[in-house]
């Protein structure tokens, strides 16, 4: 019931959205802060719900090998709860900024919501298929929001590769329907280690290629860049919090379920695909000097760091992968609201004109040397924790190259964002007056506390044992299998 | 049957082939569009009636009208440059 | 030309992957179980149209919104765009015959729209149907007719209400306590199967997409029709100008 | 038979890539989306299709193909027709702008 609502509550908002628009706009007014709060607290319900024991719901009331089914365990319920914060901090931000006024905006995000939902929900691979679609449509409308010709172009170029790469999740997904005519996942798993050689490699090859273009992972990262830091600062921070941690949870559902067993060197790309992207994405990082970008291009890297995690297979490097998602997507949503904020106030985007801001901004400044300063990895912070166990997971993995590419990429990271921090605090002139008003204030502060906050838990609290049993249970396919196949 | 499954099937291609090949973005479209009735005929003849009235309604005639209103906007400007470079002859 | 040797060698790879499979003797998978329960469990006698609408119906919810999402974003992409001058549209002739053509393909979509859940076709080929007359409306009779006709906010109003009725069908079946989407397991009465009045809610889900699916499709396309930005005004008016000398 | 059109399938998919891979018109990327989709949705199609067998419409005289993907494909080919109606309203937005199709001379965002 509650998975259901998860979805179908933000759907039928967006649904709502026009008749409320067209007739009468007071009732628009009166119901968007109710529809985003509703949609936040049905999503972090039904995140709770899927911890401990298997959360599911039948569509139609077929069982789930006839019809879809929504499945909540621990790997969905983490990035359920991750895509709630990530969507309600956008909504605030965008709603504080903007008000009711573009109503086309908040009927995207409540599609982009609901169909976020059903991709982390459902148990069925041509259901995720469809989500992701809706999901993907959204994001380059989002993307385009602003209509200004980088917003454009970048949507363009963003929707040419996000398209590309569904279709080869479709056709992986048509493969897959070939071998064992059946398209729900606990079905797929049971079957898969049958499956010839051949047709495995190609339906692994496709799942991640598509799944890669989608995320953004290196070699199929140049749309990353321009869709991030052209959107508008409420979008960024939704596309690099949330949205490419969506195609993360599909790799790591995908690559869990079916090649688990059945084809393990598909990790092994996966690491390799990480470490490139962390390397690049790095480098790329260093050399800019737009600050959007800068941020857009550390995105990368990032997902390189979660990637080599989920490349590792095992439940240490599952869970830290997951860990670094839920950190990144606190710590990147700071950088790009507080960035985009004082880039928004300032009026350029270019890092040296940007002189002595720390002097005009306090409050921002510091929650961004904050967010920095976790993203980098400085130790009490949440970024070192999930680094610390991202490198513990691969030595235990003997894949000591990883390990050494997570320090080495660590050391690249400090390096430009010293570059920004020291450019903020010298003194320098020429910014109006006034400070951010204080509801923006409140988020930056918000998310640089949850950043010291979840740096500061693992040492008292076995919240990391938390996620550990997380990783270990996405690991456990066979429990998967029986809880869905057998209900 | 069979051979005059493998004959749509080596049209088809063939208009892909065209769709992909063809110097004009216009003539691309229409050998699409053909390219979307062949489709629909294979469908049928795989039995697949729902799945080849869809293709017909939807990839060869709306997707087609699409396609064919953003080329005609996109060709606009051009279009009125040429007339204005006729009624500058004249 | 490298390009191309790469695109041939994915495809001798995919080839592979297929060639390693074996061709089915028979129906295994769920399809079997459809087969033969289909008319027992739902009443429709188009199988497809009993899994679109009933065994998976939430694909098809996400399927119309996928519409909706494009739908919102072209309208959004062309909301600064403004019609300024009406295309000519067709000659007497081609008017008359359209016009006399236009009440048959109504028809025409009505009914594969509301025979869904018998003969092939269903709310998408139906509501595509009547987004094509209203194309048709607007390449004869030119661009401006139909704009006076059906009103964008008209379609806008269809389209969400398509929207609501099928979620609120969906939500019959949630209260009744079969899950979202039930049929006739939510007291949908099943009929006998090859009649008009039978297979539960798939008619009325039917005739809920084909009002989405119709509005929003001839949106799109109308949207796109829109011949002239802001930006763009100066030069075109004086282009017109020149036409009118 | 099934493999002839497993056989074009493959074909098609891999002409859509080709497209959009080494074609600078804006056009032709987006034609190649369709065809790229045509051929994954062929391919489907064709994994349902069993000798011999009828479309499945009660009444049915014989065996019936699988119906699971046709309903696929329907979802699909809508799912497509979506894709390429929203990149063909940006590709006249990004027009607008340069008053070019070609992706050689569109080089606002570089690097």
């Amino acid at each position: 019931m509650i998975l259901t609502l998860a979805v179908i509550f933000p759907l039928s908002s967006a649904f709502v959205i026009p008749l409320l628009h067209l007739y009468g706009s007071r009732g628009l007014r009166l119901f968007l802060p109710i529809m985003g709060l509703g949609a936040f607290v049905l999503t972090l319900a039904a995140a709770a719900s899927g911890f401990g024991d298997y959360a599911l719901a039948f569509f139609g009331g077929w069982p789930a090998r006839l019809g879809v089914v929504f499945v909540a365990d621990g790997l969905s319920s983490v990035f359920l709860a991750l895509a709630a914060f990530g969507c309600g901090a956008s909504f605030l931000y965008f709603y504080e900024q903007m008000g009711t006024g573009p109503w086309r905006f908040y009927v995207i995000f409540f599609l982009l919501q609901a169909s976020m939902n059903g991709v982390l929900l459902t148990g069925d691979l041509f259901n995720m298929f469809v989500f992701y679609e809706i999901f993907s449509l959204a994001a380059y409308l989002l993307v385009s929001y602003s209509l200004t010709w980088q917003a454009v172009e970048a949507g363009l170029k963003y929707l040419v590769m996000g398209t590309v790469g569904a279709f080869f999740i479709l056709l992986g997904a048509a493969y897959a329907f070939i071998a064992t005519k059946t398209l729900n996942m606990a079905a797929l798993a049971a079957s898969f280690p049958q499956m010839p050689k051949a047709t495995l490699i190609v339906i692994a090859a496709c799942m991640v290629v598509g799944f890669s273009l989608k995320a953004g992972a290196f070699p199929f990262h140049f749309w990353l860049p321009d869709a991030h830091s052209s959107a508008i600062t409420a979008v960024s921070a939704l596309l690099s919090g949330v949205v490419v941690k969506v195609s993360i949870y599909s790799l790591i559902r995908v690559s869990l379920l079916f090649f688990g067993d059945a084809l393990p060197s598909v990790f092994d790309v996966i690491t390799v695909l990480g470490v490139l992207s962390l390397l690049g994405g790095h480098l790329m990082a260093s050399r800019q000097q737009d600050i959007k970008r800068l941020l857009a291009y550390s995105t990368v890297a990032q997902i390189g760091y979660i990637m080599i995690g989920v490349g590792m297979g095992t439940a240490t490097g599952i869970a830290a992968a997951v860990f670094h998602s839920f950190n990144h997507m606190l710590m990147k949503s700071g950088l790009f609201i507080t960035a985009g904020r004082l880039a928004e106030e300032i009026k350029t985007r270019n890092i040296q004109d940007m002189k002595g801001l720390y002097y005009h901004r306090r409050g921002m400044v510091l929650a961004f040397t904050v967010l920095a300063a976790a993203i980098v990895g400085v130790p009490p912070l949440n970024g070192f924790m999930s680094k610390w166990y991202l490198v513990v997971a691969s030595v235990e993995k003997r894949s000591f190259l990883a390990a050494l590419a997570l320090v080495f990429g660590t050391v690249i990271s400090a390096s430009y964002y010293i570059r920004v921090l020291s450019v903020f605090y010298t003194p320098g002139e020429g910014f109006s007056e006034h400070e951010s008003r204080r509801p923006v204030l409140a988020i930056a502060a918000l998310f640089s506390a949850c950043c010291v906050v979840l740096g500061l838990l693992p040492f008292f609290t076995p919240i990391w044992e938390l996620f550990v049993e997380v990783g270990s249970k996405a690991l456990n396919t066979k429990d998967y299998i029986a809880a869905v196949l057998l209900k | 049957m069979t051979a005059f499954f493998a004959f749509v099937c080596v049209f088809l291609a063939l208009t892909a082939l065209v769709a992909s090949e063809a110097e004009e973005v216009l003539s691309a479209v229409i050998s699409l569009s053909v390219f979307g009735v062949l489709m629909a005929m294979v469908f049928v003849i795989l039995q697949a009636p729902d799945v080849a009235l869809t293709q017909a309604v939807i990839n060869s005639g709306l997707v087609t009208s699409f396609f064919l209103v953003a080329y005609s906007q996109t060709q606009k400007p051009n279009l009125l440059e040429q007339k204005q470079d006729i009624g500058d002859g004249q | 030309m490298g390009l191309l040797l790469l695109c041939l060698g994915i495809g001798w790879w995919l080839w592979k992957g297929v060639a390693a499979m074996e061709d089915p003797e028979f129906i295994i998978g769920p399809a079997a179980y459809y087969i033969i329960n289909t008319a027992e469990e739902t009443g429709a006698a188009n199988i497809v149209a009993a899994i679109l609408f009933d065994y998976r119906g939430i694909d098809t919810l996400g399927e119309a919104s996928v519409i909706y999402t494009t739908v919102c974003g072209v309208a959004m992409l062309f909301s600064k765009s403004k019609y300024k001058r009406s295309s000519a549209g067709l000659s007497f002739i081609a008017r008359r015959g359209v016009s006399f053509l236009v009440p048959f393909l109504l028809l025409y979509g009505s009914t594969i729209i509301l025979m869904g859940h018998m003969t092939p076709g269903g709310g998408f080929q139906g509501g595509a149907v009547f987004a094509t007359v209203t194309i048709l409306l607007c390449i004869v009779f030119g661009s401006s007719f139909e704009m006076s006709r059906i009103k964008p906010k008209t379609k806008e109003t269809i389209e969400s209400l398509g929207g609501l009725f099928f979620v609120f069908l969906g939500g019959v079946g949630l209260l009744a306590g079969a899950g979202f989407l039930a049929n006739t397991a939510a007291g949908f009465p099943r009929g006998q199967v090859g009649n008009f009045l039978s297979a539960g809610a798939i008619p009325l889900l039917n005739i809920a997409v084909g009002m989405k699916v119709g509005a929003g499709l001839s949106t799109i396309f109308y949207s796109m029709v829109r011949v002239l930005e802001l930006e763009f005004g100066e030069q075109m008016s004086e282009v017109e100008g020149n036409d009118k000398n | 038979m099934i493999k002839i059109s497993y056989a074009t399938a493959i074909f098609v998919f891999c002409i859509g890539l080709y497209t959009i891979l080494s074609k600078r018109n804006l056009f032709k990327t987006v034609i190649g989306l369709t065809i790229m989709e045509s051929g994954a949705l062929m391919l489907i199609v064709t994994a349902g299709y069993v000798h011999g067998g009828v479309p499945p419409l009660i009444p049915m005289e014989g065996q019936a193909v699988n119906p699971l993907p046709h309903a696929f494909t329907l979802t699909a080919i809508v799912i497509g027709a979506s894709d390429v109606a929203l990149a063909l309203a940006l590709v006249i937005k990004v027009h607008r702008r340069y008053k070019t199709v070609d992706l050689d001379k569109i080089r606002g965002l570089k690097e």
